[in-house]
């Protein structure tokens, strides 16, 4: 007597019926684009990374591909956060049941405030603090991830002004990650979402003789990432007790099921967008119900966790 | 993502003092319709539509608006340049006695589909339009096919002053066209539009433009309301299906920011 | 009127047939393993990394297979530094014009000196201190590349002691991995070799429920850390003078050249062994040979640089 | 590296008190003389040959020794392994007129080698020797295949005492073999390795174990001198004319740490 497999679970209080979601900077760019992921099986959407002013980003070459993964310097284009949440309320209009993150991305713990106030004003259901953006350094130093302080300053400000609740996107280019992520959890994240693009690298041509990338280097998203977030997500779910975003080179529903054991509760898909296409939602569905069933087990939550850290002998 | 190439220019050709066809010794292997994303690693990565492939080689065919093409113009045959592609949808090659509309630095693309086209054996009538001579491109290529070629621009260098649309028109209501591929100015084509809805059961299919910036599906920034489809991948060719779902087509598209910017 | 295409370079002051070279913990664990290698094309060998005392590494698997690389929690296992110079011993007896890299680990900087004097004592060529293991880490802590104040630490004492000339083997694993390239130069480092594996990284049997390294982590190699090695070269060739020996992710001989393009004087290859089997070294000499001709080149030498991180525009 | 697979043991043959034989359900489409990485990955991952290997299904057969394999001896059918593999290098076939020699728990593999051979329709002899009858395997399964076959102990608990290398060496003068498989403790091979020199052109292939720890050809702890060979890759089946050439056979291998251990 075998119930019937859901995909379904909740987070933070909202249903989804897939664990899927859409990492900030892959087609979270306008309200169709949005639809179009949901209803090739995505369950959640985040937002491109908003900021206070519109940005063109970085000019082409903007993408690279490598054996395994991509390379990326968008370098945080984006409509800015009046027309990138009249985006989210367009599409929040047109399917209302579906969670939406808005990722943002400032500098300052004032500005972050600020961005929290316009995303408390829309219908986003999340806000999430891009805290490691690696395109960027030039202009803005390095990620803001890699100080416990920034950390602390800029997740208590924005939890001061943010009704709904906020999501801290960690960089793996720490050497503390996990540290990172006790100290976010510590100043009230409700949330964490790891991780984001890795590096930076850079790829050459060697017959022009310069960097493919125009920014030279850029983050480096897909397959070739996943060893290296599911790390970072055990080792975070080993020491924090919110839920976590585990995002980074997940392409299959093994992939997913590796990354759920792995402590997340929600799985970002990324980069597979381009290398699987738009189905990679439905497949990747596909292989966690099958996993599943073959394990006789009825839903997302039944799949065990892999022993924490301290847990182990 | 195809792999990334770069290689010499092989050769330029000098359609008008603002056109260019730039040509590469390569086995692109695209299908009409579909386009490469062209740099030189210093100036901006750009998409643009194959005009012609073969197998020994290909073309784009290229108009001089702004920073990133000004650049190209100043190359020269032998220098390099890297691209990647071809990337999109291409046009379906379906129907037997066929319209093909074009419009300025848009038309290229429809001589290689025309020249499939009537390698598949259909029967062709091209009509290409521009607003002065200088963007009027490809006339000799399409005279040359042997086939029923109308040409006009709306400053009347060929006598009558008009659109390709106008021409469209009047060959519709005169002839039995069983496909329509049209490629052109996004306001020409909503012309085509208009005009192509008084001919319900006619399929065709519109090669449209939009800002690309990683043209492999992903950032988002090509999409069309309310579709959410992605011209770097699902199109940038569309089927009249499509096209008539969209309700941006014709009145806005997004900026490089991703900012909505209205059509004048 | 051309000159034959040769891949010969000197290093240090000595000569090499091809610039390619076996990186620490690839085959050069026997005195017959290194001459295989070098059989198949190699240039300079690299042994096992040593240690005072002999280690068997961690119980298995200490590999694990995944698109676009590989892990690997070998643990640093080695026949001792006595051993470990006799297999090299026996090597240079066989092939006395090949240049080859004493790789030594220690966690102290006496024990690095102390190591130096074995190695000094042998018929080694150079000494490669190797700072960035990231495999002992819950032996160890964190690697010792990460802080500038052992690097220096180390390298001082160790250039004390050693008439032949010193690498330091730095890890990518740290935010400023130029700055550290910087302070080993300063402390006295002749040469700089990067990147030791990356990550660590994790993988997960969904059926066991269990890491599929016994150590559960491993450091990540392979092409897929090709981007963030090119990367670690060039921004360090940008700022220090010494020459870098650039590994990582190297498997064709278009990617040799993108290493020497982005600054390495020579370029190892490690993991490619496995993916592409012994005949690597070969096929590797001769996709650069092939590069050289394509540009009318006859010598490494030629292939130009990219320019410098501060002499771009 | 092929991709791990984890699977349920699907039965376990005890062979005797201290060797089992462990089947899985699994396509494995090994060659005769490969080997697989076997772990529960709890307790270390070790190296095993190939002593079955049909479409539906391939065994591995083991000799109870230290910590893994005692730890393994407590799994039941249908408890989860985890394999890579198959790895190495395999038996060439070649021969028509074949001796197979075999000593202890390094038998097994020569049986799935015998089963191969007999398909392609070459005559087999088989000798399986072994110290006591706890270390005699495979007896019935290779009686079954309808050839000669012979079995001895040290102990002689087959009436007579010796070894297969005896065996072999009276089978060898009476008989025109044209290939000669061997597997078995490397001491013994050894011997077999002298008695071979006697039959100067007669082609032999030995089945060589040395510590493994990766098997993918990297860490380099399996090379054999002076060649440098992979016993993981290039091994652990050697042809003659590379047997005759190593000088560490029989006199030392190297242990986890790479450390010469020089056999007794
Ligand atoms: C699928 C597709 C096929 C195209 N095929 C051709 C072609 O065959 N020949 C040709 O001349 N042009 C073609 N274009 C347009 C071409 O990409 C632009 O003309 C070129 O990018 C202008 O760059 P610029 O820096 O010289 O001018 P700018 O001053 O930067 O821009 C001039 C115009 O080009 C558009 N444009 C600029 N950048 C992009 C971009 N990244 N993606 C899309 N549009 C952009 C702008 O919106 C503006 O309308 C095509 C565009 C698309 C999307
Ligand atoms: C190519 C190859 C094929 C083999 N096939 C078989 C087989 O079919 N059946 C079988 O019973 N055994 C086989 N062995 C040997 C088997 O791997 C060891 O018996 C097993 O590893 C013992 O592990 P343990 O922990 O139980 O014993 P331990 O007490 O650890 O060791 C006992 C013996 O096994 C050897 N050994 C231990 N670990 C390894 C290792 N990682 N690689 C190689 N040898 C090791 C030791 O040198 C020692 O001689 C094979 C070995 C090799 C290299
Ligand atoms: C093209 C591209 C753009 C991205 N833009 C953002 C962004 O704006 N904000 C952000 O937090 N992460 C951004 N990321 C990182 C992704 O959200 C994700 O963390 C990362 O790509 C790893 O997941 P993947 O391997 O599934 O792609 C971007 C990634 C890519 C490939
Ligand atoms: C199995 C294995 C063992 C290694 N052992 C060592 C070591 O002992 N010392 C060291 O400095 N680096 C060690 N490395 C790192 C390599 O030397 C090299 O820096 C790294 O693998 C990146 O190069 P690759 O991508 O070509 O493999 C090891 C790598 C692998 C895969
Ligand atoms: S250009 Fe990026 S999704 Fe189309
Ligand atoms: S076991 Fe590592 S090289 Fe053979």
């Amino acid at each position: 007597m075998k119930g019937k497999i859901s995909l379904s679970t909740e987070f933070l209080g909202k249903k989804t019926k897939s664990p899927l979601v859409l990492p900030a900077g892959i087609m979270g760019m306008t309200w169709s684009g949005m639809r179009y992921v949901i209803e090739n099986g995505c369950g959640i959407i985040t937002s491109k990374s908003l900021t206070l002013e519109s940005r063109s980003g970085h000019p082409g070459p903007v993408v690279a591909e490598f054996a395994g993964g991509l390379l990326n310097c968008m370098g945080l284009c984006n409509p800015g956060i009046i027309d990138g949440l009249a985006e989210i309320n367009d599409f929040k209009k047109l399917m209302p049941e579906i969670p939406v993150i808005a990722s943002v991305f400032a500098t300052t713990a004032e500005d972050f405030a600020e961005l929290s106030r316009y995303v408390n004003d829309s219908k986003s259901d999340f806000l999430e603090l891009n805290l490691s953006c690696p395109n960027v350094m030039d202009e803005f130093g390095l990620p803001l991830a890699g100080s416990k302080e920034q950390v602390t300053d800029i997740v208590k400000l924005v939890k001061k002004v943010s009704k709904i609740p906020v999501i801290a996107k960690l960089s793996p280019n720490v050497t503390n990650l996990s540290e990172i992520a006790v100290t976010a959890e510590a100043a009230g994240a409700d949330a964490l979402c790891m991780i984001n693009t890795l590096g930076p690298g850079m790829l050459v041509d060697i017959d022009l003789v310069k960097p493919v990338l125009s920014n030279r280097t850029g983050g480096v998203s897909g397959v070739c990432v996943k060893p290296i977030a599911l790390r970072a997500v055990y080792e975070s779910y080993s020491r924090v007790t919110i839920p976590i975003i585990g995002t980074g080179g997940i392409a299959s529903g093994s992939d997913a099921v590796e990354m759920l054991m792995s402590g997340a509760s929600l799985v970002g898909v990324g980069s597979a967008v381009y290398a699987g296409g738009i189905e990679v939602f439905n497949i990747i569905n596909q292989g966690i119900a099958e996993y599943l069933k073959k394990h006789n087990y009825t839903n997302i939550g039944q799949i065990p966790r892999l022993e924490k850290l301290h847990e182990q002998a | 993502m195809s792999r990334r190439n770069t290689i010499a220019i092989a050769r330029i050709v000098e359609e008008t003092p603002t056109i260019r066809t730039f040509y590469f010794d390569y086995d692109l292997q695209a299908k009409p319709g579909q386009f490469i994303m062209l740099t030189d690693l210093a100036n901006g990565e750009k998409p643009f539509s194959i005009s012609e492939c073969e197998s020994d080689q290909f073309g784009v065919t290229i108009k001089k608006l702004g920073k990133f093409t000004s650049n190209l113009f100043e190359k020269q045959a032998g220098d390099l340049l890297s691209f990647r592609g071809a990337y999109g949808s291409s046009f379906s090659l379906k129907g037997n006695n066929i319209l093909l509309t074009g419009g300025g630095y848009a038309t290229p693309p429809l001589y290689y589909l025309c020249k499939e086209l009537l390698r598949k054996g259909a029967q062709v009538t091209v009509v290409n339009g521009a607003r002065t001579r200088d963007d009027l491109v490809f006339c000799e290529r399409f005279e040359n096919l042997g086939l029923e070629y109308k040409k006009i621009t709306d400053a009347g260098c060929f006598g009558r002053a008009g659109t390709s649309v106008d021409i469209a028109r009047e060959l519709l209501s005169n002839n039995d066209y069983d496909m329509v591929y049209v490629s052109g100015p996004e306001l020409m084509m909503k012309a085509m539009r208009e005009l192509l809805q008084s001919y319900p059961g006619l399929n065709y299919e519109f090669l449209f433009e939009r800002y690309m910036k990683c043209a492999i599906g992903i950032c988002g920034n090509c999409t069309m309301d309310p579709l959410g489809i992605r011209l770097c991948v699902e199109g940038p060719v569309l089927a009249g299906h499509q096209v008539e779902k969209l309700t941006e087509f014709g009145e806005y598209h997004r900026n490089a920011a991703g900012k909505k910017e209205y059509f004048k």
